[in-house]
């Protein structure tokens, strides 16, 4: 042990897997848990709710003005209130994160739908698409790219909105924060913001990455315009 | 053959698109819609392969109500092309041309196969058959389009302007090479266009419907220009009827001259003197320039067009190019073959006026 | 619906409590306090990115800037850069807990301000210069006012988030509502968790009404389309 | 367990985790703690002098605050808890007035439930404190909190958010103090002091800062704060002997002045609190 | 007067897209840039007022090099008008037209009241000047465009493509409307468009450019499609070159025989029995249709044209439409004022071909 405060690696290397709740490397555990779960939630939610709100038009108007509204609700409270309901658990964070996550989807699933071209859809009719066939076959995978636009959004956000979890103890990296704002030191916040950044970032790259594998058809628009 | 037995559609709100429609569209011709903008074009069109229902009337295809028939079925028995072509962003071009036959369950190879030959069909070179439609242009995505639409060898073709968001350049490539897949598949092709210029090039047989959905006039295109039935049908034809009309009218029977041509280094050959105009060509035939007696100081403008292949219309603007009032005849090499004089065209004019 | 009614029964408590709204710690200085902190963020964030984003989608230049704020914008925790920021300049005044705040709140503004000027119709940038209005007319008279929607938007999201971090703020010692929540939660007083939280939840609210509302005031009909042809 | 309850705290009554019984996990024990560094470094001597004595180990640091804390120990998810009796009491019965370390105790285990129970308290204490610097102390010539409530009228303080519920209203009534402003400081307490944007602290007296920057606790003549002595608590059914031994054993080497000392460690040097524990327990032949 | 000095331009990445271009758009008239996209038409134009700066030679506006002013206030001193307009969404109708006046510092009533003065000579109604641009429909669009390059009633007009985003009717509509409003104002003005036809209806003199932004012609009209340059023109001119040349004849000089009419009412006139057609009008001198000798049974269709405001062009049309070959001059209000014979027509467009 030396005197004075270690240093940023120290700090890591002595508590990156302490095999305890509070190492790193749960905290990062947690952490992704806390935003993966949301993220695939939001997608497999917004996907239906998407699909009613292009097939129903007057749905997608109230729909869009109710997930403005949950939008525009800051975290915190929104947890708080959920204690209630769903304790001091993982739940709590993962319920409201979902929810963000599908006021950005909803309208990138509808505006996916609507990016197919009317002739598009058109000649899929007329060559005798039955409807499932041509939302599976010819919509969805034109939509893509918007959805895809949106997942990242979602995703970047959704993993440092965990962080504010640790207010009610369940923030996975945020956990660093918190308890470097009570015995105040610099490395865990480095750490924590270093960390979620990352991997906000690596997120990012495989969505972009699986929008390349997907959709060959965008990315070719930028290589080899003849 | 296609047949609108009192076809009408009456929309939700009201709008009759269609009024009692009743036409025929006979096996192995091209029969052209025109008429203007929002007069049921389209309506009456996609009655056909049942993207639209009719409200009354039937629809018959070679005497079986398509009523009768399941719309997927149906459609993948129909080609149809449209406007921006509508291919699938998100397919190779060989995927795209092949849709209908993978929908009709054809094996992936022999589907992908039929669309390279339709490929070649269409004039479309094989190596387009990898890319994605955004990389194709205009016109060749409107080529993809007709590829398409023939992929299962459909006996009839439905075509709702599909050329009308390419440029004119293109536009009259795209014509031809439909007049020569034409000629050689003599599919049932029902077209649509606003252009009354391309109706009168492609229709053997053209319907004028007026705003309301009712048919104007359903005649072949000379008759058409020759006898519009009334004044909407005569103020849509526009303007140059007369001059148009002579398209149709062939250079074949055009008396031509061949004694008023000399050749260049020949110098000033007295032969033919008392000619006015003499046309000067060089040794190996081609026209040079006219040569007239009363202005020996240089050579006047000609026009030329090629015979037998040129209709009247491209002879007459020959003739009218030059002062001499004469054609000059060409063979498909551009060498002179005779000189139509202004006589001759008189000739053929007043007969094909008469026909 | 147990715990509806048990929800009821804290805002009972919360807000029929007079000594909450009294006094420094009582409701309507908080809510002062929490509008000021806010108003304060996005004001100095708005001073910041509209100019900034104006002169960048106008000439084109420095749009890296716009990019990486855009896409660090999101990935930021908030939690984190308060704390560090605290840490960093301690708690003499508010400032280490307003720069994060006008940090995060930036970018929205920055991005959509950009995107809008950029996003202008270029003939209608070559008729502004072709009838001989100068660079800064262009732009005053010209891309503003088109590209007013989405500046207005940008300043939505911004407000959104400055909201919302305000709340957060509360936990490194910052007051406005967000002090009933925290307090609350550290003392296990969870009818000012809830009181508190309702009231973050109806100020956010409130907020996005006013943006609407600045929205249908600011932005000229023949921009947003929104009436009708007569 | 999404249990609201019937209009219950959910802030009281969650169980965050399992309520399995510890000694059915096969005679292990579970360390735990509470969310501040303290605490950890408590329960980490615990764990390791358990563990040098056989026991089975687990720890579970920073699970949250005393209500999570103490639900788990009552189910038995938590085997022993480091915590401080007068704290305990006061959550356990708020009305309880108890003062010293063996009033409070005494009240303790006549009213903890029958699975808990306490171990013999330490001399060691955390006790709340109010404290102003150096500086204002000579200036105003303050030495105790009477002192005090003839200038607090102008006077900010600064505490963590607990103070104005759990002592505010006291200060009132026994000593009269009332003051200008409340801040919220927590953690930070100790540097507002010092940068002056609040006069007065409620701070613990092992926080480091304390001597750090040289800030003066008044003292508390009428004994508002009680006994906060680190006292074990325990699952009863989950612990035998050796636990209790070993426990007590540390509780009667642990001091006021070791565990400042400790805390030191942690806080300025930001030593792990495990290694700290670890040098004290083999310094005082407990490893 | 604006005058082209050996101006090149050549863009940062090398590319050439004005060459050498030496040319004037004198005062009063419509100078027309036509060429093939990217022959720098654009280029060429937008260097007038500044919004692009020539690399080498000058630009003179009646003598004075346009490098020598300020671009703001030489900018204000020019009208400009582009493709979809670029009209301010966010003004209403008339605050656009005000646009330039406003600059100029008019006071607010003044120049409201000469952007309704504009409004109504563009030919939209007063009612529109309080809407916003959406509202409007394309062609109005564009109207609104030219009203505001008018309003501080610059000497000159600089016009891109204005008119290319329209339909072919509104197209025409809006041809005519600048014609007749130039027949009133009289600006310089300088026009852009890749439409041969518009640049042959509009312009007084056609400056055809090729890609290079080299200039292959300049002439007016009518000598642009006698005497193309080279065959880069002449492929730009396209088809019927010879007939469309008629339209810049006027019919005026026209022979009309006025013995070849008879009236309905008046039965079997003898009259004209010697010859083959005789054309049969109504008592107001309507016409009804041939009457050929060899064809008692009925009448034959015919084919009008104005006397002395229709081209020869529509002469000719009107000519090839009866069987006659005889083309019937009316007057203004559809009365028949003569008959053209083939031998008249013959006559007149000998020495239309002449020159
Ligand atoms: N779904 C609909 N509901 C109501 N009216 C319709 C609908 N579709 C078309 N119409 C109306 O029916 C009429 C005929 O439309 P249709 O599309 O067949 O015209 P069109 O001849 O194809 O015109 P265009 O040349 O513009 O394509 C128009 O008046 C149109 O407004
Ligand atoms: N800013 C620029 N930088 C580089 N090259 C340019 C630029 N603007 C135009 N060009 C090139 O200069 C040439 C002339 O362009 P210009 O726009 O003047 O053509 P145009 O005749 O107006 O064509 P169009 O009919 O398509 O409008 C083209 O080859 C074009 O690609
Ligand atoms: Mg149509
Ligand atoms: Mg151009």
């Amino acid at each position: 042990m030396g005197d004075g405060p270690p240093s940023i690696w120290e700090w890591i290397g002595r508590n990156w897997d302490t095999g305890r709740v509070d190492s790193i490397s749960n905290l990062l555990t947690d952490h992704l848990t806390m935003s993966l779960v949301p993220i695939v939630l939001a997608l497999v939610l917004a996907l239906p709710l998407g699909l009613a709100c292009v097939r129903w038009r007057w749905l997608y108007q109230p729909t869009s003005g109710f997930m403005n509204v949950v939008y525009a609700l800051p975290s915190l409270p929104v947890f708080m209130l959920l204690i209630s309901v769903t304790g001091l658990s993982q739940t709590t964070v993962i319920i409201p994160l979902t929810f963000y996550g599908m006021a950005v989807l909803i309208p990138a699933v509808v505006d996916g739908l609507n990016s197919v071209p009317d002739h598009v859809r058109q000649s899929a009719v007329a060559m005798g698409f039955t409807p499932l066939r041509r939302l599976l076959q010819v919509e969805l995978p034109i939509a893509v790219p918007v959805v895809l636009a949106g997942m990242r959004v979602v995703a970047v956000s959704s993993i440092s909105l965990v962080s504010v979890g640790a207010l009610i103890g369940q923030g996975g990296l945020g956990g660093l924060f918190t308890r470097a704002y009570q015995n105040p030191f610099m490395p865990p916040v480095i750490v924590g913001i270093v960390l979620i950044v990352a991997l906000a970032l690596v997120a990012d790259g495989l969505l972009v990455l699986a929008q390349r594998l997907l959709t060959p058809w965008v990315r070719a628009r930028k290589g080899t315009a003849s | 053959m296609i047949t609108f037995d009192s076809v009408t559609k009456r929309y939700p709100d009201g709008t009759v698109a269609v009024d009692h429609l009743s036409l025929e569209a006979p096996t192995g011709e091209i029969t052209v819609f025109v008429g203007p903008s929002g007069c049921g074009k389209t309506t009456s069109l996609r009655m056909i392969n049942r993207m639209i229902d009719a409200s009354e009337g039937r629809i018959l295809l070679d005497g079986e109500p398509v009523q009768n028939i399941d719309p997927p079925t149906l459609r993948r028995g129909i080609g149809y092309v449209i406007q921006q072509a509508g291919l699938f962003p998100h397919r190779k071009i060989v995927d795209n041309v092949a849709t209908v036959p993978y929908l009709l369950g054809w094996d992936r190879k022999k589907a992908r196969a039929r669309a390279m030959e339709l490929l070649e069909r269409v004039g479309l070179d094989p190596a387009f058959a990898g890319r994605y439609p955004f990389q194709l242009s205009g016109g060749q995505q409107q080529r993809v389009g007709v590829a398409r639409a023939l992929a299962a060898d459909p006996p009839v073709l439905l075509m709702d302007e599909p050329f009308s968001a390419v440029d004119p350049i293109v536009r009259t490539s795209l014509q031809d090479e439909l007049l020569r897949l034409q000629s050689e598949l003599n599919k049932t092709i029902v077209f649509v266009t606003h252009d009354i210029d391309e109706a009168i090039k492609l229709g053997d047989r053209v319907a004028v419907l007026r705003v309301g959905g009712k048919l104007a006039q359903l005649a072949d295109p000379k008759t058409l220009l020759s006898e519009p039935a009334d004044d909407f049908v005569r103020e849509f034809l526009g303007h140059d009827r007369g001059i148009r009309r002579l398209q149709f009218v062939s250079t074949e029977g055009l008396r031509l001259r061949t004694d008023l041509t000399v050749t260049e280094d020949a110098g000033d050959s007295g032969d033919g003197a008392a000619e006015p105009w003499l046309l000067v060509v060089t040794g190996d035939g081609r026209p040079v320039g006219w040569r007239s007696g009363a202005r020996p100081a240089g050579l006047e403008p000609y026009g030329t067009y090629v015979h037998g292949r040129d209709s009247m219309r491209a002879a007459l603007d020959a003739a009218l190019l030059s002062p001499s009032g004469c054609a000059v005849a060409v063979d498909g090499d551009g060498k002179v073959v005779g000189v139509a004089t202004r006589e001759a065209l008189d000739a053929a004019l007043a007969e094909a006026a008469d026909g | 619906m147990n715990w509806l009614t048990s929800f009821f029964a804290w805002l009972v408590e919360f807000f029929g409590n007079g000594d909450n709204w009294a006094g420094s710690g009582g409701i309507p200085a908080r809510l002062l306090e929490h509008l000021e902190f806010s108003a304060l963020a996005l004001l100095l964030a708005v001073l910041i990115a509209v100019p900034l984003g104006l002169v960048i989608g106008h000439t084109g230049r420095g749009e890296v800037l716009v990019v990486i704020s855009a896409n660090l914008a999101r990935a930021l925790p908030t939690l984190g850069l308060l704390v560090m920021f605290v840490l960093l300049l301690g708690t003499a005044s508010i400032w280490p807990v307003i720069i994060p705040l006008v940090l995060l709140s930036v970018p929205p503004i920055l991005v959509n301000t950009y995107e809008g000027v950029k996003g202008v119709d270029p003939e209608l940038r070559d008729a502004a210069y072709g009838m001989g209005l100068r660079g800064g007319q262009v732009l005053g008279r010209v891309l503003v006012p088109v590209a007013l929607p989405l500046i207005l938007l940008g300043c939505r999201l911004s407000a959104i988030q400055v909201v919302a971090t305000t709340t957060v703020a509360s936990y490194t010692g910052l007051g406005g509502l967000g002090r009933y929540v925290i307090d609350g939660f550290a003392t296990k007083d969870y009818a000012s968790v809830v009181g508190g939280s309702v009231l973050i939840v109806l100020f956010a609210l409130v907020v996005q009404v006013l943006f609407a509302l600045a929205q249908r005031v600011a932005v000229s009909p023949g921009v947003s389309q929104r009436s009708k042809v007569r | 367990g999404g249990s609201g309850g019937t209009g219950g705290n959910p802030l009281d009554t969650t169980s965050a985790a399992p309520t399995g019984s510890a000694s059915g996990a096969g005679g292990k024990a579970v360390i735990g703690s509470f969310d501040f560094d303290e605490s950890v470094l408590l329960a980490s001597i615990y764990a390791q002098a358990l563990e040098a004595k056989g026991v089975q180990v687990e720890e579970k640091p920073r699970i949250g605050s005393r209500e999570v804390v103490y639900d788990q120990v009552k189910g038995g998810g938590l085997t022993v808890v480091p915590e401080y009796n007068g704290n305990l009491l006061a959550f356990v019965d708020q009305k309880d007035t108890s003062v010293t370390t063996d009033e409070v105790n005494t009240a303790l285990k006549s009213k903890l439930p029958a699975e808990l129970e306490v171990l013999d308290s330490s001399p060691a204490e955390d006790k709340d404190s109010l404290s102003v610097t150096k500086d204002t102390q000579t200036k105003q010539s303050l030495n105790t909190i009477e002192d005090l409530a003839k200038v607090s009228k102008d006077m900010i303080v600064g505490a963590p958010p607990e103070f104005k519920k759990r002592w505010e209203a006291r200060f009132k009534d026994v000593y009269g103090l009332e003051f200008k402003e409340w801040k919220p400081t927590g953690p930070t307490t100790a540097d507002a002091l010092k940068d002056g944007s609040i006069q007065v602290g409620n701070i613990f007296t092992t926080d480091p800062k304390m001597t750090a920057n040289d800030l003066v606790p008044l003292q508390d003549t009428k004994n508002i704060f009680a006994a906060q002595n680190v006292t074990p608590l325990l699952h009863k059914a989950s612990v035998d002997d050796t636990i209790r031994t070993t426990l007590n054993g540390i509780s009667a080497k642990l001091t006021t002045e070791s565990l400042l000392e400790m805390m030191q460690k942690i806080s300025v040097n930001k030593d792990e609190p495990a290694t700290v524990a670890k040098e004290w327990l083999t310094s005082n032949g407990l490893g």
